[in-house]
């Protein structure tokens, strides 16, 4: 036999009887709930209703357009792109102040923590929008911007921003949704700092660097590497969590849907629709993340 | 050696020598903690103002009857402490039966079972990829009556099947954190698999699941805010049935919030508590 | 100073409201429509501004009014003490019944409205309406449970697991209308009681409390709003179209 | 000795094993009788652990034959249990578990495995620690003992099992110099007493001592094999030379 | 060594230093000459790391002084960073950074530290990967090296900051034993250029060909010093003694 010949192929793990009793058990089951739903359930399916509200027929232009659902899903986006963004700065500016020496950014960035985990969201949301928002974004004059002005009366805002009439609440979601997913994003990158062997720091140390340095050239680096795994699962999460900002009237995908299901009465189709919705976007961000880490784990060998 | 004989303590040795730089320190720490108080006091003069900015006439002379009323000489628990029990209770049946969901999905992952491997990763893809509130309205209007389950146990089992997810995440995590070493050792002398898990692997996990599985009660206890979206009646409700009557929505927002952090923050402290006496053992 | 001057300064009326078939609801093309929007807009061009609406989630509603998320509530809120203790409500502009639909397989055999008293009998609502009140004065011993939303309600008597539910008319009536086998109206469609909606403002501020209900006295005066509430409210026909799907 | 010809208790026949497409061990063939010590050197990465360990069946072995005391094992075989008591295991990292006390550690696999009583067990368990010397630690923790004292109480737990054949995977070179000689103290009175050892090593003064034969790797493949002295003072292949050098050179 | 009295570039006098209540040194003097070099030997815990890592206040002392090239060393000064270049020093786990090449592990120190450009920064560190005979991986990242490559590395970043004195802690006992005489051979080449150095190990062989003077410590404190061949034909203490016999043990 030739070493560098290729290994026997491995043995396939073969389907059992075991395995092949439980499917049919699982199928069974679904079949039976199928048939339950229509003897059971006193409905009327009327799933054109509901899709109309994802795209709908525009007799004047013979075309379909986006309705309500589909605006809501981009708005959803938006809130989580940005959301994303702004809760990974707080996350990593945070979690940095978690490990250093000075008692004042640790006692701020562990009451931050602290405060968030422990309270409802949609309470957070609450005293957050009502209380602070309506202080900051009045005196950055941002509650009276020109709509028709330049800055804002372009294609480039309106996909990054949606509805310019909307940006002061639009921000405010935002800002609320990224303090919120910060405090988990902060103990994210604090897990990640220490992640980092002491060793690391040692040798960075032995080497004459300062602090700032070690930091910023060797812990930071290795951290965010070994983060990037529970750093998408938050981003995921942060996706599901958006819907706690129709509260406070910004019209993502799970308040349009309430309007829908309510103006309809198509609460399953509307459900199940939106749950899909959801479905598709988080999970094809998981396996974007999965795909990246992995080619992240390849180019580093 | 004979120097060792009339040494000082350590600590004698230590206080004289460090006297100065102990002082120093002390103050650097007193001027940091103030510091952190001033930003506090300036957050609060924030929401203060913006309070103050809403011209909102507060009627906190109205909420006790919210907590409890006396009638006759009886005492009788209003709305709010009502909710409270009801979502401790929910919060405790739903975490029995999540942990039981994670165990039974962890084994199922790791295991070389086929249908075990692709069911449990059906459960989990499609649990952690929709928001809760959809699930629950699914759950609710759609299974529910299918099998017969009522509101209340609808809301308990669609929380224990949410956070079974993260459960099932968490001991997977701990039963793989147990050293590699210590499965081999174990098939060294010969366990069988059963044997192996609960001698060696189960008793080692154990420290590095409990610590998360409290942090996950607490979660659980915040997210069971939701089922009150189909009338199961806990705090949040109770909360929201206020508001509905009275319109004082700040008042009973700030009354159900300060009950959760007063629950939730308790169940921290226990764990902290918790695992830092695990960390002493260890040690 | 009075919230009018800023509307005027701004030219345009922002108005809180919430979706509630057939005061406030989606057209085919996802415009809002329903009588509150028509009262609004005309409300907004009698002041010479612009009208903005901003749908708010119901549980939201009366923070973000007293946080000056928009000026005026026009979102079918009856008026009651209670609340009235936190808002300031205008002169009604609309009075609606309340009406109970009931499920026909559990309470198709229930003579009068007495049998609902009885503690056996589970009453859905919608949360915040006045309907969960009513239930609970009326039918003290019947259990009652609470939703966010009308379809919800709606859903659980169909599905048999309450035995009726009460709201602001016609909802029932339509409800009745689309399910003639599974519902009926209990009371032979009567109403159990009567509500007076009105709009809700923050507290403070008489000069447009002032103005608001002169604009509902003039408009009821001279049958605008009574003409536009039986456009809405008297059967789904004049407006069917507009929010059923092409098929 | 006695006179009857050895019975082998270890046999490896035409042995290959893959990581992906890494060929990890090439036709091994292999055999150890009874009461024979056999000392395995080799570079690192030359596949010594995945050989021994392949013996056991702690890494599953994709060609060849694997013959343990007469019974074959395949990565897919029942009753692996009853092999594995057969084969003693000792690791460079000692891997006591350390939720047990000594004693619950060295009377854990009789127990269970063999289902002697828990008198019986413990009796066993305070032979072999006085065999390793360390009967008086029985209740403590093995993170408080020192290395070497771990080690001790890994071989004894091994010993526990009555093993036919002992596999040892670098047992000193996670020690700190001063505790190997206690280890490799125990480690030949073992082999006095005739036990059969596979040892994973490079201790040459242990090699020279005990071992019967000296089996060099390289790359997956068994390169030489010789008595102790022969190996030491006159290696065949040029590899084994370079090996030798390197080890000895300062 | 030239007429002029050599100058002390490491001076321990009377240090201390506890961890809670435990003593990990007591009343350490030592003084430490340009072009010395220092071998500390000692059973495992007896404080040589503790010792070696105090000079450059990785750890923090208590009582004593340390002067390092003639600037008192303590916890809480201000430019840390301006000694730590004076005192190279090598870890047994080598501690590269793995996530930067060879070259960039080299040049992070002197571009950051002593303000060098990265053009020379870059020629600094070829020097020294070509004195430690690796400067054909300057490109690959440290998991794609051997333990002993990585270890040759890390001296040379140490070396990139061209310290007055460098200090070794066990830099060959994380190696196989087919890697440490490479490792060694590069210390032994620098001990011969005069470098300054201290360096904790068990090798005994470099320690007779290279050291100056041999430091025995045991519980934290200094027991014996003498010349190699002194401390290793006929050791003073009983300890040292001891701990002779344990380590030749085999
Ligand atoms: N689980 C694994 N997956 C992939 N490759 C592996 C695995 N275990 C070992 N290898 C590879 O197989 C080869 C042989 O490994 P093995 O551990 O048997 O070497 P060894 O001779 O014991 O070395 P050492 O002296 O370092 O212990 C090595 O190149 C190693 O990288
Ligand atoms: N961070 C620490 N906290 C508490 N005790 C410590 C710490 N670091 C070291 N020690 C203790 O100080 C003593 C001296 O440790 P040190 O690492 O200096 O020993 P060593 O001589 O280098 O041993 P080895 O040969 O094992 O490296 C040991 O008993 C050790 O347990
Ligand atoms: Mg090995
Ligand atoms: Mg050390």
């Amino acid at each position: 036999m030739d070493r560098n010949s290729p290994p026997p192929a491995p043995r396939r793990k073969r389907l059992t009887p075991v395995d092949i009793a439980i499917f049919a058990a699982v199928a069974a089951l679904v079949v039976y709930t199928g048939y339950r739903v229509n003897a059971v359930l006193v409905y009327h399916w009327n799933w054109p209703r509901v899709l109309n509200f994802v795209l709908r027929y525009d007799p004047e232009t013979g075309r379909y357009v986006a309705n309500l659902l589909l605006y809501g899903l981009a708005t959803t986006l938006r809130l989580a792109l940005w959301g994303t963004v702004l809760a990974t700065v707080i996350g990593i500016v945070m979690g940095y102040w978690r490990t250093v020496d000075n008692l004042t950014l640790r006692i701020l960035s562990r009451s931050y923590v602290e405060l968030i985990r422990n309270i409802p969201p949609l309470v957070f949301i609450f005293i957050f929008y009502f209380f602070i928002s309506s202080q900051i974004f009045p005196a950055l004059g941002l509650d009276d911007l020109d709509a028709e002005g330049p800055l804002v009366d372009n294609w480039l805002f309106a996909v990054l921003f949606g509805d310019p009439a909307l940006l002061s609440n639009f921000l405010a979601g935002v800002l609320c949704l990224a303090m919120f997913e910060g405090a988990y994003v902060t103990e994210i990158v604090r897990a990640g700092i220490q992640a980092v062997g002491r060793g690391q720091w040692e040798a960075a140390r032995a080497i004459g660097l300062s602090r700032t340095n070690v930091l910023r050239d060797v812990i930071m680096p290795q951290a965010l590497r070994k983060i990037l795994p529970p750093l998408a699962g938050q981003f995921i999460t942060l996706i599901k969590d958006s819907s706690i900002v129709s509260l406070i009237s910004i019209q993502e995908l799970t308040f349009a849907a309430t309007e829908v299901s309510s103006t309809t009465t198509k609460v399953f189709e509307t459900w199940i629709l939106v749950g899909a919705m959801y479905f598709v976007l988080c999970y094809s961000f998981a396996l974007l993340f999965g795909w990246l880490e992995r080619r992240a784990a390849r180019s580093r060998r | 050696m004979p120097g060792r004989v009339a040494e000082p303590t350590p600590r004698d040795l230590r206080r004289r020598e460090q006297a100065g730089s102990d002082v120093r320190m002390i103050w650097r720490r007193i001027s940091q903690v103030a510091q952190a108080v001033l930003v506090f006091v300036l957050l609060g003069y924030l929401i203060w103002r913006g309070a103050a900015a809403m011209d909102y006439g507060w009627q906190w002379y109205r909420v006790e009857p919210f907590f409890y009323r006396v009638i006759d000489g009886e005492l009788i628990w209003g709305p709010l402490v009502r909710g409270l029990i009801q979502t401790l209770k929910l919060a405790a049946i739903a975490g029995v039966i999540a942990i039981l969901i994670g165990f039974v999905t962890a084994f199922a992952r790791l295991s070389q079972s086929v249908s075990g491997r692709i069911i449990a990763t059906c459960y989990l893809e499609a649990i952690r990829n929709t928001p809760l509130l959809v699930q629950l309205f699914l759950f609710y209007f759609v299974l529910a009556p299918i099998f017969g389950i009522d509101r209340f146990w609808s809301g308990i089992l669609c929380l224990a099947f949410f956070e079974g997810s993260f459960a099932a995440e968490i001991i997977r995590g701990g039963i793989q954190g147990v050293a590699r070493g210590q499965y081999e050792g174990a098939d060294a002398i010969g366990l069988g698999v059963v044997d192996k898990y609960r001698f060696i692997i189960i008793p080692q996990s154990l420290p590095l699941i409990l610590p998360p599985l409290t942090g996950l009660l607490i979660s659980l206890i915040k997210h069971s805010a939701i089922v009150s979206v189909i009338a199961v009646s806990e705090l949040t409700t109770a909360g929201l049935n206020l508001i509905a009557d009275t319109f004082m929505a700040f008042e009973v927002w700030f009354l159900v919030a300060g009950l959760y952090l007063a629950v939730t923050l308790t169940l921290s402290i226990c764990v902290s508590l918790f695992e830092r006496s695990l960390n002493k053992s260890k040690r | 100073d009075s919230v009018l001057e800023d509307i005027l300064k701004r030219g345009k009326l922002r108005v809180g409201m919430s979706t509630f078939v057939p005061w406030a609801m989606r057209d085919n093309e996802g415009n809002l429509i329903g009588f509150e929007i028509d009262v609004a807009t005309k409300l907004a061009e009698d002041m010479g501004v612009e009208v903005e609406f901003v749908p708010t989630a119901w549980s939201g509603i009366i923070p973000a009014l007293i946080a000056k998320k928009f000026d005026v509530i026009v979102g079918g809120m009856s008026i009651t003490p209670q609340r009235n203790l936190t808002v300031n409500f205008t002169i009604p502009y609309a009075h609606s019944g309340q009406t109970m639909a009931a499920n026909t397989e559990l309470a198709g055999d229930f003579k009068d409205l007495a049998d609902y008293n009885d503690s056996a009998v589970t009453l859905a609502c919608r949360r915040g309406a006045t309907p969960c009140n009513l239930a609970e004065k009326m039918f003290p011993k019947a259990s009652i449970r609470r939703f966010d939303d009308d379809a919800q309600a709606f859903q659980e008597v169909a599905n048999g697991n309450a035995h009726a539910t009460i709201a602001s008319a016609p909802k029932p009536e339509f409800t009745v209308e689309a399910n003639p086998d599974i519902l009926f109206m209990a009371n032979g469609g009567e109403a159990l009681s009567s509500n007076d909606e009105a709009f809700g403002l923050r507290k403070g501020d008489p000069d447009a409390l002032n103005f608001f209900s002169n604009w509902i006295r003039v408009n009821t005066t001279n049958g605008w709003l009574q003409e536009t509430h039986d456009y809405w409210f008297k059967g789904q026909t004049a407006w069917k179209d507009m929010v059923a799907p092409d098929q | 000795m006695p006179d009857a010809p050895p019975r082998p208790l270890v046999e490896l026949r035409g042995v290959c094993k893959w990581y992906d497409d890494f060929s990890a061990l090439h036709d091994i063939d292999l055999t150890v009788h009874e009461g024979e010590k056999v000392v395995v050197c080799g570079p690192s990465g030359s596949g010594k652990s995945t050989m021994i360990r392949c013996i056991n069946q702690l890494e599953a072995h994709q060609l060849g034959t694997i013959l343990v005391d007469g019974v074959e094992v395949s990565p897919d075989m029942k009753n692996i249990e009853r092999i594995r008591r057969e084969v003693g295991m000792v690791f460079q990292s000692f891997n006591l578990f350390p939720h047990m006390t000594i004693l619950e550690n060295l009377t854990l696999g009789p127990i269970r495995n063999r289902g002697a009583s828990r008198a019986e067990a413990r009796d066993l368990a305070m032979h072999y620690l006085n065999r390793v010397h360390i009967a008086e630690q029985a209740d403590k923790y093995p993170t408080q003992l020192s290395g070497g004292q771990q080690q001790r109480v890994a071989i004894a737990r091994s010993l526990c099992m009555k093993p036919k054949v002992m596999l040892f995977d670098e047992p000193t070179s996670a020690l700190d110099p001063e505790m190997i000689a206690g280890v490799l103290d125990v480690m030949i009175e073992l082999a006095e007493e005739g036990m059969t050892m596979i040892v994973v090593t490079h201790e040459m003064g242990f090699a020279r001592k005990v071992a019967d034969r000296v089996v060099f790797m390289d790359q997956g493949e068994i390169i030489e094999v010789a008595g102790p002295e022969a190996f030491f003072n006159a290696p065949q292949s040029d590899r084994a030379q370079l090996f030798l050098s390197q080890l000895l050179g300062h």
